[in-house]
């Protein structure tokens, strides 16, 4: 039997992380308590080095399939690599100070970090049920771990519980899936998989066995009805774990359903897009109505971020063209809206922990007046959830147009009426997002006049980088939806 | 000059720029710009007219103003006999009023916007009269009314001048509706365009518009003449008109602006004499309006105590003379009584103007015994009463005499009976108002005195046309019908004419007669306190009479006067006050009411109510599903596996 | 013999574990719940392993063990942690935060 | 000038974008320096403004003129595509001024809580926005150009408008929102309906519907009328106007009903009509409707209002009525009317609004029963107030006359395929409408101008029309004049390109 | 051991039969006992149930490596668990919460389903077995196809010995 094939210019970026994973926990044992702060530069460093190799694939431009199929360096692998590693450095820059400031382990934190960018760059490739279960769970279990870092905290302890309950219950329900799904098609990687799909075999068995597949990531998405946890978990996790999470590891979710939908179980549209359809109309619809009567800001993010995973489904639930063909523009859009979606939470986030070093509060109402006193945080901070809410000139607009044009290239009675329910929901959404940022211009200074709040550079870098970027994919979106066709034309 | 007259409007323009930017520093405050602009427009009229007479060439001219398409909208004059004899009217007495006022209105706080309002007022009723095209007379039709409203609210500090001035606005603005879709029918209808010529011309000939679509077309414009003409039942607003400074009254409320109306009949005539088939004689609504406006109104002049407000009633009343003149085909007739009551209106009203300059009231029941003070205005003030209650041979003997004779001839009887009552009743009023005013004791406070000449030569001025211009019609002269007369290129249509019966002249000569001398036996006679005088009078042989056969004194005092005077006039002036403006002021309170209702209750609690309450309900559902996320783990779990559980169902089930 | 024995036994394990999962207060058994939910999937996997003569499937269970034991080491650390803390394991007391 | 040619209208829109970044990098403290950036980039974009008036080609308005066409989002194939023809160059041109009137008027009084820097570059940002719109010939370009005025719009009336200002600005920002989402939807559908596939308002308007469906036509133009009618606004979406006018600061109110509230009918006129002219065939009689009740619905709501400043906000409903009821003759007069109408009514209103605002800073009260005797106490701004009372109500010879007038007219004879009837009923009842016109804002005038100075007034010392005030408002009163004389200033520059929709509905032209 | 119960069916079954009722009754016993250390024993049976059955699949690799993960560190973990976190004043059977009939429905629908679903697939589907599978097999599988797989859970079990150890310890 002849050795397996390694490209490891492929396996680069991966390897990288694994000599940082390393390299942060080693230096953690030899650093003085007070050098420990150093390991975030490791990391952050680890995050960016691995970038070097993905620019060099994008670069070569050729897609690089090993062990058989299941595991794959393609473009959209690259793009989707890239977006975690960049997302990665700014969850580093915000930690930065939040990790140092408060009584944690520096240099374990960015050892999970780092694990689970692992996991998430692992999952971009990975083209096999193992492999992406693999994957899933090394992007999950660091981070239910990190979720409870701060350990004398009572509520990030409840929100580590919670994320690490639902997080093991929902991937038990995908491995049962899975294993029918093995059991079925007789093999686990996802193109072998689609060949069965064609088949039409496996009736409703298949049908329910692609469901519970979906779930996994269903949760990790935090589509309602499987995004109980998700409110909870962000509010009780320290500020950057929960941007992590809202960002990288909601990706990460993503990336596995893409990968699911369109490679392995594309043919059996009639199972899963029904489902997508309605997880996206419930995660739009339930996310923003409950978001509507939050009073603490990082709940209401957790809302609305289940609404945002609503609208990325969207274009899922009319990827088939009808004909078995994927719908062009529908992949791209979830891709598109992904990238966008990233900058501009970790933004909002960067702000918001910002703004709590400050007021030591991430209750809503504790941002009134904060125009008057932190006028650029006040800025950035509207700018961040104007995005959200797909205002123009601010990049979520782009992000909203292409799961809209999705929709309506579909033109059937229920892609419309999603559509409706979409744009229905962009509505209810900007309510609560121009409620805040109401409060923060609206109001007058608190009595003490506010002072002035000190953002140190790591974390204004990670507000600013956000900031530039979502103004010029707004104007120029260009920019991104490049990304997402080259994406799509590596599938 | 005919192709220039339209420096005529041109120059009152300029000089309400003028006023406006630099009146303040003028010497005399910018009086003398509009007194040297009217003036020039008063010359040039003049020279309009003789040009008119000699050449008799319509000039008709227009520029584009804009265009639509293929639709012009333009911008032009009109100068013909009609045109030339407004334009001499509207000058002259402005430029009366322009001298008058600065004698009245000296020391009053805004008399420089007195004077721009003047100007203006005279440039937009110049514009109007000048108009080619319905549209533009319309602007200048709605232009005199905003000047109508800034002279009437002149004293705006009291409430009652501003709420006249509103009233004034608001319902000639009614009627104006009237005008503005009858303006639009008739573009349509003349295949888009506003030309006056144009369209007088298709309605008169036969077929070429639809009888219903010119009569759609005349009821409208009809209803902006009863508006602006204050025909009953829109006359309300004129009365109350009088609360502007009296020249103003004398300028806009009775010489000119309140005759666009008659003006606008007399000028699209074609589509009136179509519509009501006016050539048919019997009932036609425009014969029935007038009719009813002009005895109604002169029961009410009857009743009134502000002398002024006589006047007003009165004048109400002569637009009704006039409507009803060309309301039954007697075109000549109502234009000359137009032109002859300008005159002596005007002087009635600078007259009364004079007055209560003396007396700091318009009470009549501060007046009497003026006479002997102020002794030129006494007698032009007379000389206007009998030219108003048709004494021969003075001005008004003619026009109303021709407008009886076109209503017997031209078959409509009616007219001529209620025209007769109304002649009678306006010789009474006017013998009222003077015996009140000038004759018996003083009754006010102060010392009363003869107005400066400022004031007295415009009187004098008045004066002259009112007791000579009517002669020109007279018969063996008859040069105002030849002159001014409606004529449309390329159509062969005149309204009839008829030629003077003196039998008739006596007749209605004698109604005046007796209507004067009622009034002297009513209101000199039995109430003035000093019987001696009366006794020494040279009408004594008249009392005499008059006492000796009781039974006509009874039958004129107690019964026809007592009637008019008494029950009638009380029961009109009631219906006027309590019914007509009461139905005025309800349809503001109504619309104000409605107006509330509609914003308290259709717009705030309905409309908005269902835009707050979506959001309220969105936020509730909000609510509600926030219970469901309970905090506790297990209940998560559970969701999590039903949900599992069902929607596989559901997959089974629906798949 | 018939797969469908073995594949049911497995689905008997998964809605034990269910059950478990929802009806147990107590973190430790709610853990154990879990394995069952998990040894009933590598019953799948194992059963289909034979069934399709493949080993993919036994490889697959034996990720699904190695990673089971990382994530009971993880879940009793955090069980351990929420004892120390509020002195008590039962789920269903653990609700700062709701809503 | 071909440089100028090809770079003119992005030069207009862009120069007061790059002026809100010079704002921005000024630090809070220079207020003088950051007015005079302002006003200096206000000014900039209008001399840009002011060459393309002398240099555009008046003989061929109904071609787009100063196109500029350059890839910009390929990957939707949306381009940059802007151009400028006879119903868009007013309403630049009326864009342009009114901004830097703005500028002016708020040179010295800024509203509480002050801060000019924040003001002026969310003024500046807005400028952009309202100008993009009127230029953009892409479908998704619009949309940007669209929604870029509400964000400066809805911080404008929350931080420095009135005590309901929260409200009022949540309100205007989601109502408007829920209109344009809808019509996202539309222009996506035209999109995919359009063959080929195209953005491009141009090609669209060419196509003109061809090869759609009658029902798939209705329901894509009810997404377009929902997001311009919500925006104009129409009855029954009206409401979130009068909040958003009266919470507004002055300025704001002034951009609002000046520019803003054209955006929506131009919106219909440039892409709603052309675009699917068989839908709005079947649309227009409700369109009429609608308009017609708001016309009398709008009147009716200011004869209730006790606020001077709301009073002057539901006037405008009713004057958008007259608007609306213009295009929805679908005849050349009619559109003419329309946009001779926004224009006239940006004047009027805004000068309206500029004056409500005036008055609050002087009385500190918008009430109507608190006011009053303006004339006597600063007799300027009383006449002022008269004026723009009448122009507003329609007086022929100043320039709300020539918006109201033809409107009425056109429906007389609406286009081919109209229910006359109908329409005649329209034109009745829009005819009452400015009786009722007449009504309220001569209502609003005895109360606030004329009478005697209430008691509670008589010792203030109320200054009359200050010097920036003055400069800003003069020009105004010299346009509504000015086109009131000459309304062929616009409509010759309008007609051509109207004619050339109309046609599309039988018009003859 | 395999060999000969592989040889003919009809022992296996009778095993697997066995097996199996211990099995569910175990499981059963799992979620259901009062005594939280009962409940532990219950679960030694199952898993070691799942072994027997695994050996009666004939993988035996993965039964060997189930008694050793399972039986011998996982149940270990578990019994530290129940240790540490026993509080000393609570009674046994407060080990129920009360959603008790809810939890029953749900999985019996989701048992039912499976159970409707699986037998209507594979009815009448039997097993084949012949040769046990050789570990080698599953070394070339692991390292042909989920080599990556292979080497991330490493790091995986780095990272989470690192993180349970920082969250457990005291400090």
């Amino acid at each position: 039997m002849p050795a397996p094939y390694f490209d490891y210019t492929a396996l680069l970026p991966e390897i990288i992380l694994t000599g940082a994973i390393v390299v942060v926990l080693v230096a953690d044992l030899l650093f003085e308590e007070r050098e420990k702060y150093r390991t975030s530069t490791l990391a952050g460093v680890g995050c960016l080095a691995a970038l070097v190799p993905i620019l060099y694939l994008a670069g070569n431009g050729n897609d690089r399939a090993m062990f058989g199929g299941a595991y794959v360096v393609d473009n959209y692998a690259l793009v989707m690599k890239a977006l975690f590693l960049v997302a990665g450095y700014i969850t580093v820059l915000l930690s930065a100070n939040y990790i140092e400031e408060g009584d944690y382990y520096q240099g374990e934190y960015y050892t999970l970090l780092l694990t689970a960018l692992l996991g998430m760059t692992v999952m971009s490739s990975a083209r096999d049920l193992v492999t992406i279960f693999v994957a899933l769970e090394t992007l999950s279990i660091p981070t239910y771990l990190l979720a409870g870092w701060r350990k004398h905290d009572a509520k990030s302890n409840e929100s580590s519980l919670k994320y690490y309950l639902m997080g093991v219950l929902s991937s038990a329900v995908m491995l049962y899936g899975m294993s029918i799904v093995y059991g079925l098609a007789g093999d686990t990687r996802l193109t072998e998989i689609a060949k069965y799909v064609a088949t039409g075999a496996g009736g409703h068995l298949f049908d329910v066995a692609i469901f519970f597949t979906l779930v996994g990531f269903a949760f990790k998405v935090s589509a309602v009805p499987f995004h109980f946890w998700a409110p909870d978990s962000y509010e009780g996790a320290p500020t950057p774990v929960t941007a992590f999470l809202s960002v990288a590891s909601k990706t990460g979710g993503f990336v596995a359903l893409l990968s699911l939908v369109y490679v392995g179980f594309f043919g059996r549209s009639d199972a899963w897009q029904p489902i997508l359809w309605v997880l996206a109309a419930a995660s739009m619809t339930v996310g923003n109505l409950i978001a509507l009567r939050q009073t603490n800001l990082v709940r209401m993010l957790a809302y609305s971020s289940i609404a945002q995973g609503g609208f990325m489904l969207v274009p899922f639930a009319v990827a088939n063209q009808g004909d078995g063909s994927a719908r062009p523009g529908a992949f791209e859009a979830t891709i598109v809206y992904l990238l966008i979606y990233a900058v501009m939470n970790l933004g909002a986030f960067a702000v918001l922990i910002a703004v709590a070093r400050k007021t030591r509060s991430a209750e809503i109402d504790s941002y009134a007046g904060l125009f008057n006193y932190a006028p650029a945080l006040a800025v950035t901070m509207s700018m961040f959830l104007f995005s959200l809410a797909g205002i123009p000139p601010l990049g979520g607009w782009y992000a909203k147009l292409v799961v809209f044009k999705a929709v309506l290239d579909a033109g059937t009675a229920q892609a419309v009426t999603l559509g409706v329910v979409a744009a229905v929901n962009s509505v209810i959404a900007l309510f609560y997002y121009a409620r805040v940022a109401g409060l923060m211009w609206f109001r007058p200074a608190p009595a003490d006049g506010g002072g002035t709040a000190r953002v140190p550079v790591a974390l204004g870098a990670a507000i600013a980088l956000p900031s530039v970027l979502i103004l010029a994919i707004g104007v120029y979106p260009n920019l991104f939806a490049r990304l997402g066709e080259l994406a799509t034309k590596g599938l | 000059m005919a192709e220039k007259a339209w420096l005529i409007p041109l120059l009152p323009a300029l000089s309400f720029f003028v006023i406006l930017f630099f009146g303040k520093k003028m010497p005399k405050g910018g009086s003398e710009s509009g007194i040297i602009a009217v003036g020039t427009s008063f010359v040039l009229a003049v020279i309009v007219a003789a040009q008119w007479i000699k050449d008799e060439r319509i000039v008709d001219q227009h520029l584009t103003w804009w265009s639509n398409g293929k639709a012009h909208i333009t911008i032009g004059q009109h100068v013909d006999g009609l045109t030339a004899m407004m334009f001499l009217v509207v000058t002259f007495v402005s430029l009366m009023v322009h001298i008058y006022s600065t004698g009245y209105m000296h020391g009053d706080v805004r008399f420089t916007y007195f004077f721009a309002a003047l100007s203006l007022f005279t440039a937009a009723m110049l514009f109007m009269v000048m108009a080619d095209n319905l549209l533009q007379l319309m602007i200048g039709w709605e232009l005199v009314g905003l000047c109508s409203f800034m002279l009437i609210g002149h004293w705006f500090e009291e409430k009652n001048n501003s709420s006249a001035a509103l009233k004034a606005f608001f319902t000639t603005k009614f009627g104006d509706i009237g005008l503005m879709l009858g303006t639009i029918t008739l573009f349509f209808a003349a295949g888009q365009t506003f030309h006056i010529e144009t369209i007088n011309k298709l309605a008169l000939e036969h077929g070429a518009l639809s009888h219903g679509l010119v009569l759609t077309a005349a009821v409208l414009l009809f209803l902006g003449v009863m508006g602006k003409s204050a025909q009953v039942p829109l006359h309300i607003w004129l009365p109350d008109a009088m609360a502007g400074p009296t020249p103003v009254s004398a300028l806009i409320h009775a010489a000119t602006m309140v005759v666009a109306g008659v003006y606008l009949v007399a000028r699209v005539y074609g589509v009136f004499w179509s519509g009501f088939s006016i050539g048919n004689g019997g009932l036609n609504w425009m014969a029935f309006i007038a009719g009813l406006t002009m005895v109604l109104t002169a029961a009410l002049a009857f009743v009134q105590d502000d002398i002024k407000r006589v006047l007003a009633y009165s004048t109400v009343s002569q637009l009704g003379y006039m409507v009803a003149a060309l309301s039954v085909g007697a075109w000549t007739a109502g234009v000359f009584h137009l032109f002859t009551h300008a005159f002596f209106k005007a002087l009635l009203f600078l007259g009364s103007g004079s007055v209560i300059h003396a007396v700091h009231s318009n009470n009549m029941s501060e007046m009497g015994g003026l006479k002997k003070y102020m002794p030129q205005t006494y007698w032009t003030f007379v000389i206007g009463t009998l030219a108003l209650a048709g004494i021969f041979p003075l001005a008004g003997f003619w026009s109303k005499d021709e407008i009886l004779l076109g209503a017997t001839k031209n078959g409509y009887p009616y007219i001529f009976v209620l025209g007769l009552v109304g002649a009678f009743m306006t010789a009474c009023y006017m013998g009222r108002a003077v015996i009140l005013t000038f004759h018996g004791e003083y009754r006010g406070h102060g010392h009363p005195h003869e107005s400066p000449r400022s004031m007295t030569v415009p009187l004098l001025l008045l004066a002259v046309p009112s007791v000579l211009i009517g002669l020109i019609n007279a018969p063996g002269v008859l040069k105002f019908a030849h002159w001014v007369r409606f004529e449309v290129p390329g159509v062969e249509f005149e309204p009839p004419e008829h030629k003077f019966a003196v039998p008739l002249a006596a007749f209605s000569f004698a109604v005046a007669v007796a209507g004067l001398a009622v009034a002297y036996w009513v209101f000199y006679l039995k109430t003035a306190p000093n019987k001696g005088a009366f006794a020494r009078s040279p009408l004594r042989t008249v009392k005499h009479v008059l006492v000796e056969k009781y039974y006509l004194d009874w039958l004129f005092v107690t019964v026809v006067v007592g009637f008019i005077k008494g029950p009638l006039a009380r029961a009109a002036y009631w219906v006027n006050q309590n019914v007509i403006d009461g139905v005025v002021n309800a349809v503001g309170v109504g619309a104000k009411l409605v107006g509330r209702f509609t914003y308290d209750v259709i717009d705030q609690k309905g409309v908005d109510g269902i835009v707050n309450g979506i959001g309220v309900s969105a936020s509730e559902t909000g609510g509600v599903l926030r219970l469901v996320q309970s905090g506790r783990v297990q209940q998560y779990a559970l969701m999590l596996f039903a949900a599992v559980g069902l929607l596989a169902a559901a997959l089974i089930l629906f798949t | 013999m018939p797969i469908t024995e073995y594949l049911l036994l497995s689905a008997f394990l998964f809605c034990t574990g269910i059950y478990g999962v929802l009806a147990r207060r107590n973190g430790v058994l709610v853990l154990m719940s879990i394995e069952l939910m998990l040894n009933a999937v590598n019953i799948n996997l194992v059963a289909f392993s034979a069934r399709l003569n493949d080993a993919a499937g036994q490889v697959f269970a034996l990720f699904v063990i190695a990673i089971a034991a990382a994530e009971v080491g993880v879940g009793l650390a955090i069980v351990l942690l929420i004892y120390r803390n509020r002195v008590g394991v039962n789920l269903d007391e653990i609700d700062l935060m709701k809503g | 000038m071909d440089w100028f040619d090809s770079w003119a209208l992005s030069l207009v829109v862009f120069i007061p974008i790059v002026g809100t970044a010079v704002v921005l990098a000024i630090p809070k403290a220079k207020e003088l320096l950051i007015k005079q950036v302002a006003l200096l980039t206000t000014l900039l974009s209008m001399a840009v403004g002011v060459i393309i008036l002398f240099r555009f080609d008046y003989d061929h308005a109904d071609k787009l003129q100063f196109p500029v066409n350059k890839s910009w989002i390929d990957v939707i194939s949306s381009r940059y595509h802007m151009g400028l023809d006879g119903i868009s160059l007013p309403l630049l041109i009326l864009t342009l001024f009114v901004t830097v009137l703005c500028v002016v008027y708020s040179w010295d009084h800024f509203p509480e809580p002050h801060n000019p820097k924040a003001f002026l570059a969310l003024l500046l940002v807005l400028e952009t926005g309202m100008l993009g719109t009127f230029l953009a010939e892409d479908l998704i370009l619009f949309f940007i150009f669209f929604e870029l005025v509400l964000l400066p719009m809805y911080f404008m009336i929350g931080v420095w408008g009135g005590p309901n200002r929260e409200y009022a600005s949540i309100k205007f920002f989601l109502f408007t929102l829920f209109g344009s989402a809808l019509m996202l939807l539309s222009f996506l559908a035209l999109f995919f309906k359009s063959d080929p596939h195209t953005f491009d308002i141009v090609q669209l308007s060419q196509l003109h519907g061809a090869g759609l469906a009658h029902g798939t036509q209705l329901v894509i133009f009810g997404g377009l009328f929902l997001g311009f009618a919500i925006k104009v606004p129409m009855f029954p979406f009206h409401t979130w106007l009068p909040d958003a006018h009266t919470e507004a600061p002055t300025v704001g109110s002034v951009i609002l009903a000046a520019v803003l509230l054209k955006l929506g009918t131009y919106g219909f006129i440039r892409i709603a009509l052309p675009v699917l002219p068989e839908a709005a065939r079947s649309w227009a009689p409700y369109i009429g409707l609608l308009s017609v009740i708001g016309i009398i619905y709008g009147a009716l709501g200011c004869l209730a209002q006790r606020d001077m400043k709301r009073l002057i906000a539901f006037s405008s409903v009713a004057h958008m009525g007259f608007v609306m009821l213009g295009i929805s003759t679908l005849t050349s007069f009619g559109i003419n009317a329309a946009i001779f109408g926004m224009v006239a009514h940006g004047l009027i209103t805004g000068m309206l609004f500029f004056l409500a605002g005036s008055v609050q800073e002087r009385y500190h009260t918008r009430e109507l029963s608190r006011l009053g005797g303006l004339l006597l106490q600063a007799p300027k701004m009383g006449w002022i107030l008269g004026f723009c009372a009448m122009a507003s109500l329609g007086l022929p010879g100043l320039a709300g006359f020539w918006g109201e007038f033809p409107a009425v007219l056109s429906s007389y004879q609406p286009a081919e395929g109209l229910n006359v009837a109908l329409f005649r009923g329209f034109m009745v009842t829009a005819a009452i409408g400015t009786v009722l016109a007449a009504g309220y804002l001569l209502w609003m005038l005895q109360r606030v101008a004329m009478g005697k100075i209430p008691a509670e007034w008589e010792d203030a010392h109320i200054h009359d029309v200050h010097v920036p005030e003055w400069i800003a408002w003069a020009p105004m009163l010299i346009l509504i004049l000015g086109l009131g004389v000459f309304p062929g200033a616009i409509f010759h520059v309008t007609d051509d390109a109207v004619q050339h929709v109309s046609r599309m509905f039988g018009g003859e032209g | 051991m395999s060999l000969t119960l592989a040889a003919s069916s009809a022992p296996q079954n009778v095993a697997f039969g066995i097996i199996a009722v211990v099995m569910c009754v175990a499981a059963l016993g799992v979620v259901t006992m009062k005594n939280i250390v009962h409940a532990a024993l219950a679960l030694v049976m199952v898993l070691a149930g799942v072994a027997a059955q695994y050996i009666l699949l004939q993988a035996e690799f993965l039964g060997i490596v189930q008694v050793l993960i399972y039986i011998g560190a996982v149940i270990v973990l578990f019994l530290f668990g129940i240790m540490l976190t026993r509080h000393p004043m609570r009674k046994t059977g407060e080990y129920d919460n009360d959603q008790r009939i809810l939890a029953g429905l749900v999985s019996l629908l989701i048992f039912g389903l499976l159970a409707y679903l699986l037998t209507d697939q594979f009815r009448g589907d039997k097993l084949h077995l012949g040769q046990p599978t050789q570990t080698s097999a599953i070394a070339d599988s692991i390292f042909r196809t989920y080599v990556v797989g292979f080497e991330v859970v490493s790091m995986l079990l780095l990272a989470a010995l690192v993180g349970a150890i920082v969250l457990a310890r005291r400090d």
